[in-house]
């Protein structure tokens, strides 16, 4: 029961503000709503029991990803571009074929939520109290099998933070 | 009826939530209250360094100050700046104090009182929340659509930024000692190790003592509230309530800040000497308890001494109030049947020292040092503070695994790491002040070619 | 734990919004948002199949997405302030020169 | 306070294209005072700004405004000394001085030595508070709280010692033309040799939290660099062209007063930079000290006015008189036509002149280090107006 009221809170607040933040005009209010739908994501996370997926949620995406975001909505101005057509001249084109993906692809999880096992080979959900330490079992899975792609990850951080230093430099 | 009441009462007593409840209940409850005396002890203190005597006209010696510049705040006129963009003026003094207080949900305030108990990512639940209130400063700042706010913001979003790289590397030199990120636990290992980790890591505790004040805003690195260039920075445009909100979570967050440092490198809840039983324990035990009684005393002392009867009386109240807690500090210690009590009041009454006493430290550098430049401020985070917590985090893990696959001595081992890590610091300053030097000379040569 | 399908509905709602502001809107700040939501959304997937299984690995990968979400804003913001400083625009529209 | 014309980066700036961003070539303007914490009193300042960098300013000057000068031309000379000490209102007693030296002057008198001796112990006395207001508001100015109150309280005994000479602490009016109007009161040379030898301890303790301060080093070296060229192009004076590196005082130069008498060193800087300002009237403080201590051993018996009639009326003629006021040269242009009331004065303030090196101390340094050039050039707005 509590698990549901938590679910459809944050889903609700997630799909709302993701909505809102297409629409807003100005970019900062756009950037306000994104964090939001974040942090309603990083909720579903917590619910998910993925505590430690969680809080990486807050603190790389809101508190490093979108602070980011918003200084740089600060340092170019936006105030013209907010006067300014809103929307591409494909928009129509694009909103029906969103739609239609989605119309497919939801059809699809509808009927495979139906078929036995949700149709997803599961042979029943692990409770909650047998997982082991959430912060723990993703260290074992990323220094475990997954050491070389955890390598390359940063190897990717750090180009790109190279490149975004020689981007923002006065001289391009 | 009553049955119903009854049985309602013990379902709510007996859910997992309630109590948590309670506890957020009561720190949302208290702590403007905590941060009002907060800012009448620095008051206090800062008087005491300056020569003057501080707040001494609403009440006996200024008690009852944090009380009337609530009442002042609340009543004063909300003004909004034309142009501004009101909702987000709105909202962000909300944001900066719901994560300063929100980050206080895993913080242990003695082994019982705790709101998130078996939170799995204690620490990091504090660091990541924590950092979101840079998002009310930021979007504060830009919302008053004032030049000196939109400055103020963004050198706090810079700073924030740069200091919270340094002061995590710092966190995970403490985790790596500790072994987990619950609060828990890591108060426990301090506990079972029999030491503290600010003597097995005096780096990473120093480094976290300088980052944490720039992450709260605090003098020296109070660039992005600087009077005297600012104005008030991203508060500049903010009075009455808003702007007593920014007040209390900034102190929200020296509070924070304050009981992570003491969690991880303080030894949390735990007594000086904690591994000390028998008769000497018992001694340090009646400490607290003594402490107050003297206090109590002193209050006493001065009431006769006060103008007004009023005076008398509250300077009374406070003596019996000091007395009261002195005795439920020394009950435990001497009454066989209140033993239970002792962890839980005796770890409250040493973790809110430490806490005090890391925030007495905030004061006492504020009072004492200038302020950094902006191009300095980021100089030292990035050139100095950055630089050394990560050889720093290095030694450590170096150390301990000469402890843990050669059975090194761990003290021998981090002590051989420290040393390196301060050879590395040296080289630094050394570069750092032959730049400068070079700097000036360049400076002074153009000043006289030109 | 809901039934998967929850999930995973939602998911896809916040992919497809991601997709309709990349492909609808002018401002390529908020195209570049659009596409944190869209890899925020497939996180959600990720997660979820994770705590299906009882395998952290789902959770490893949504770490590297973060990861690479991270990588791509900085680079991406990056080559807007650059591409602002000279051209005073951020509208997607605009950018129609290979050179400038 | 900032200017809602110019303003390109608020939420709602609308109408204003993308020339005042932060990134761009072009610049951000922000009008710093006239109500700002730092700006010492008045003045304001607008600052051209690129990022944080200001590449130029322009200082708007007159909200103290009050026409002294004008206001001279319908007192008598006797009426418009108290007027003078409103100018500098943290130095009056050195305004007093300038001025009623510069009428003895035009009218050919001398003060008796016992006069001269007490106007050089009280001018220097108001010098060292006027310069202890200096590093109260400097520090402040650039973060350290504390030497604010150590300095107040300083400035307190000086403000006693004047209080009980001449009844007023601030508008002191201590002088009067032709020599003094009180006697020295019994106690003053105890009064003065026990503040100097508090004052000698405790300039100590300033230096320890200022001199050795790595932030405050940071803060000062380096910053405002004023080169000795450039400040006598621009008619800089006092402590800002000693520091760099131009021995000049009024006091050596062309002794007044009773300056002859004492031993007294000019302390000079070498960079001409902040810090060295600093260092400099740090140690004017010190030779203050000494020159007061030096002047309660001799002050002579005597009259204390000489003898000037009840009106004055000074000869047709005209006269120029400049004194080593605590921040700058302060001279007085008197034009007499005879009758009771100047025809003309002319007062040239220190401040004024020095407040011109600003833009070119600040150019090229942040908003940071514009307030402490404006506290290291000591400027006092009443002077500055008039």
């Amino acid at each position: 029961m509590l698990d549901k009221v938590i679910f459809y809170f944050f889903a609700a607040i997630a799909v709302g503000s993701a909505l809102l933040m297409i629409t807003r005009k100005s970019a900062v209010h756009s950037a306000i709503f994104l964090t939001t739908t974040l942090l309603a994501t990083a909720g579903i996370f917590l619910q998910l029991r993925a505590e430690f997926l969680f809080i990486v949620q807050i603190i790389l995406y809101v508190g490093g990803i979108m602070v980011l975001f918003i200084f740089v909505i600060m340092l170019v101005n936006l105030d013209v571009a907010a006067q300014q057509i809103q929307y591409s001249r494909q928009k129509w084109v694009a909103l029906v074929l969103s739609l239609a993906l989605a119309g497919q692809v939801g059809a699809m999880i509808w009927r495979a939520g139906k078929l036995p096992g949700q149709g997803m080979l599961v042979r029943g959900v692990a409770a909650a109290e047998s997982l082991p330490p959430n912060a723990e079992a993703v260290a074992q899975s990323l220094f475990g099998p997954y050491m070389l792609s955890f390598e390359i990850a940063s190897l990717l951080l750090l180009v790109a933070m190279i490149g975004a230093v020689v981007m923002a430099k006065k001289k391009v | 009826m009553m049955n119903h009441l009854y049985e309602l009462l013990k379902i709510v007593l007996a859910s997992p939530y309630t109590l948590p409840v309670i506890y957020g209940i009561v720190i949302v409850a208290v702590l403007p209250l905590v941060a009002g005396y907060v800012v009448l002890v620095e008051r206090k203190v800062m008087a005491d360094m300056q020569a003057r005597l501080g707040p001494m006209r609403v009440g006996p010696h200024g008690l009852l100050q944090p009380i009337a510049d609530a009442i002042k705040l609340l009543l004063k006129e909300d003004i909004i700046p034309e142009k501004a963009d009101v909702w987000i003026f709105w909202l962000a003094p909300l944001i900066s104090v719901t994560a300063g207080m929100l980050a206080l949900a895993p913080v242990g305030i003695g082994p019982a009182f705790q709101i998130a108990k078996d939170i799995d990512v204690g620490i990091l639940f504090i660091a990541g929340i924590s950092s979101l209130g840079i998002f009310g400063i930021v979007l504060g700042g830009w919302a008053s659509n004032s030049h000196y706010s939109l400055m103020g913001a963004l050198r706090s979003a810079a700073q924030l930024v740069s200091y919270e790289t340094a002061a995590g590397m710092a966190l995970v030199s403490g985790l790596l000692l500790g072994g987990s990120l619950q609060i828990r636990a890591l108060v426990e290992e301090q506990a079972k190790q029999g030491v503290w980790f600010v003597a097995l890591a005096p780096i990473a505790f120093f480094i976290y003592l300088v980052a944490s004040i720039a992450e709260t805003n605090r003098a020296p690195f109070d660039l992005p509230e600087a009077e005297s260039e600012l104005v008030a920075g991203y508060m500049t445009e903010y009075s009455g309530f808003r702007w007593s909100l920014y007040f209390l979570a900034e102190y929200a967050n020296m509070m924070v800040v304050g009981s992570v440092a003491t969690t991880i490198f303080l030894g949390g809840w735990l007594r000086p000497f904690s591994s000390v039983g028998g008769a000497a324990g018992r001694a340090i035990d009646t400490v607290p308890g003594a402490l107050l009684l003297g206090v109590a005393a002193y209050c006493l002392y001065r009431a006769p001494k006060q103008p007004v009867t009023v005076q008398k009386l509250v300077m009374v109240a406070v003596a019996g109030l000091c007395a009261v807690v002195a005795a439920a500090l020394l009950a435990p210690v001497f009454v066989a049947q209140a033993l239970w009590m002792m962890p839980a009041i005796h770890g409250a009454f040493w973790f809110l020292l430490k806490v005090g006493g890391y925030i007495y430290l905030f004061m006492w550098l504020r009072f004492t040092l200038p302020r950094y430049r902006f191009d300095q401020l980021m100089r030292l985070g990035w050139y100095f503070l950055i630089p050394v917590s990560i050889v720093n985090v290095m030694g450590i893990g170096i150390a301990l695994v000469l402890h843990w696959e050669r059975g090194m001595n761990l003290a021998l081992a981090l002590g051989l790491t420290t040393l390196m890590t301060l050879a590395v610091a040296a080289v630094l300053v050394r570069a750092e002040l032959k730049r400068e030097e070079q700097l000036r000379q360049a400076a002074s040569g153009d000043a006289y070619a030109g | 734990m809901l039934p998967v399908s929850h999930y995973l509905i939602l998911s896809l709602a916040l992919f497809i919004i991601g997709v309709v502001g990349v492909l609808t809107r002018r401002n390529v700040i908020v195209i570049l948002m659009s596409i944190e939501l869209i890899l925020n959304a497939v996180n959600i997937n990720l997660v979820v199949f994770s705590r299906l299984y009882g395998d952290a690995a789902g959770q490893a990968f949504a770490v590297f997405i973060i990861t690479d979400a991270a990588a791509e804003a900085a680079v991406g913001l990056g080559i807007i302030i650059a591409f602002f400083r000279n051209r005073e625009t951020v509208l997607a529209d605009e950018m129609d020169l290979l050179k400038w | 306070m900032a200017e809602t014309t110019q303003n390109g980066t608020g939420p709602a700036g609308g109408g204003s294209s993308a020339q005042q961003t932060l990134l761009g070539a072009d610049e951000l303007i922000l009008n710093m005072g006239p109500q700002h914490p730092s700006t010492h009193g008045v003045l304001r300042v607008k600052l051209k700004l690129d990022g944080e960098r200001v590449a130029g300013s322009e200082c708007v000057i007159g909200y103290l405004h009050r026409g002294v000068e004008k206001i001279a031309e319908h007192r008598t000379y006797q009426q418009f000394a108290p007027y003078v000490d409103r100018m500098d209102y943290v130095a009056a007693v050195s305004n007093g001085l300038g001025y009623c030296e510069a009428v003895e002057k035009l009218m050919g008198v001398e003060a008796p030595p016992r006069a001269k001796v007490i106007r050089t112990l009280l001018t220097e006395l108001q010098r060292i508070a006027s310069h202890l207001l200096w590093l109260a508001t400097h520090a402040l100015d650039i973060g350290a709280l504390t030497p604010l109150f150590y300095c107040f309280r300083e400035r307190e005994e000086i403000l006693k010692i004047l209080e009980k000479y001449c009844g007023a602490r601030l508008t002191t009016h201590a002088f009067r033309i032709g020599g003094l109007q009180y006697d020295a009161y019994d106690t003053l040379e105890k009064d003065v040799e026990r503040f100097c030898a508090d004052f000698l301890k405790r300039i100590v303790e300033y230096e320890d939290l200022l001199t050795g301060n790595r932030i405050w080093l940071g803060r000062t070296r380096g910053v405002g660099v004023l080169s000795a060229e450039d400040a006598i192009a621009m008619g800089v004076t006092g402590p800002v062209l000693r520091a760099s590196g131009v021995p000049w005082d009024i006091r050596k130069a062309m002794p007044y007063a009773a300056y002859d008498q004492f031993e007294f060193d000019i302390p000079v800087g070498k960079n001409g930079d902040t810090f060295d300002r600093y260092v400099v009237r740090m140690e004017e403080m010190r030779q203050s000290v000494r020159i007061c201590r030096q002047a309660i051993g001799k002050i002579p018996a005597g009259p204390i006015l000489a003898k000037v009639g009840k009106v004055l009326k000074p000869p047709v003629g005209e006269v120029y008189h400049a004194i080593e006021a605590p921040k700058g040269e302060l001279g007085y242009y008197i034009v007499s036509d005879g009758t009771v009331q100047p025809y003309r004065v002319r007062i040239r303030p220190p401040s004024f002149i020095n407040l011109q090196a600003f833009d070119k101390m600040a150019r090229g340094h942040l908003v940071a280090d514009v307030v402490a050039i404006i506290g290291t050039l000591d400027i006092v707005l009443g002077e500055v107006d008039r």
